[in-house]
């Protein structure tokens, strides 16, 4: 029988530009709830903890976000150790 | 392929000369730089500060690189990206794209532009008069990389 | 603007600089190195030497910049033609354009070499195994050039 | 009256690259005829001197011509002082 422990899924959440600035914080560990697997209900549990995570995530300001650094959308599969980045589009070059 | 994430300067034209040497197919090399402006959307910039995402960005660039290599005849690529503070007239970007024929290394030359303006995680925060404000990405620039019609 | 046509050879990095230099304005800087290649039509070319018409060449590529700088919203351009003997490897033409943004740098930049290519007077002769033999215009450049919709 | 000699329309020709070499000459002076008053008609007069001459400017091979530094056509006019240029499609760039 497998220890409980290993149900646990942590992530690294990382924010950038505006976001970071917004939300007052760079980078934390989370653990995802059973029902998150994927960056839209992920986005969701962030937004429920209100602010300017609630106004910074809904999508009136647009967000981009990478798993594990490459581009992903809101159906991209997430799970146990992967790094999560949300983002305002880029403004390089 | 060279990809370099660098607060430091570089110099163009010891990166072009670097893309001609040992390869005497080369016929044809484009470069571009971008550069800080002094105005930009109607306010003074005095300077501004260039953040990046450590890793991916690297990885993101390597992959615009390896698109541009599958579509288009050509040699080689290379794209240094500076970060940090940056002010008016300094370069921010360059890339270098060798090939046999122009036509190859223009198209490939714009085209990672194009993406890197759309796809590299990058973000400038200006300093101006009005205070500091983070700039914002612009329509023209996704019109500008959906052209290639690239999937995302 | 600017046309040198000279037996010397050129440094990219410093005409690129030169571009930049003085105008806070410029965002993009576009710029082409034309390079002379070790085989060309199958042939392996040990050495070229490059004609031209003096007088007509500068008078031929101020028209193709002045072209150039009405079609597009640039600041400047500057062309550098080599002529004489070439070896390959040496750079034979640069051409640099300035402007606030990319897309009009590129499109100018690769105008200006399409036009170059089928209106400027220069004439190429490369020494190969099997003899001298004077280079012949390739269709492709009039295809390249024609794209533009320039009147002759 | 005008005098005789101003009729007499002198124009320079020049030749480059295989046309030169072709022609065993790399520039000339001419006199107009006076029924000779375009590129077509200047042409026509070359070829009439056979050889080279003839072959190099019948069109069979491409040939381009400048009018005083001009790219020109075959219906561009030519007068007393014209500098006028025979060559090959450049090659250069």
């Amino acid at each position: 029988m497998l220890p409980v422990a290993h149900n646990i899924q942590m992530v690294t959440l990382i924010y950038f530009a505006r976001l970071r600035e917004s939300l007052g914080t760079g980078s934390e560990q989370v653990a995802l709830p059973a029902g998150v697997r994927d960056l839209d209900g992920l986005r969701a549990m962030l937004m429920a903890r209100g602010g300017a995570w609630a106004s910074e995530l809904a999508g009136t300001k647009p967000v981009r976000a990478a798993v594990n650094q490459d581009m992903a959308q809101g159906d991209t599969r997430i799970g146990d150790g992967d790094e999560i980045a949300f983002f305002p589009p880029v403004t390089g070059g | 392929m060279a990809v370099r994430v660098q607060s430091e300067d570089f110099d163009a034209g010891r990166e072009i000369a670097a893309m001609r040497a040992g390869n005497a197919q080369v016929g044809a090399v484009a470069a571009f730089v971008g550069v800080v402006r002094e105005m930009n959307d109607g306010s003074a910039v005095a300077d501004m500060e260039l953040e990046h995402y450590p890793g991916m960005t690297e990885k993101a660039i390597a992959k615009i690189i390896d698109q541009a290599k599958s579509r288009w005849n050509i040699f080689d690529v290379m794209v240094v990206h500076r970060v940090g503070r940056l002010k008016p007239t300094d370069q921010i970007v360059l890339v270098v794209v060798s090939s046999a024929h122009r036509g190859d290394a223009f198209e490939a030359c714009e085209f990672v532009m194009d993406y890197l303006k759309t796809r590299a995680p990058f973000w400038k925060k200006e300093q101006t008069p009005q205070g500091a404000r983070w700039v914002e990405s612009r329509a023209s620039d996704d019109v500008a990389a959906g052209r290639w019609n690239v999937k995302a």
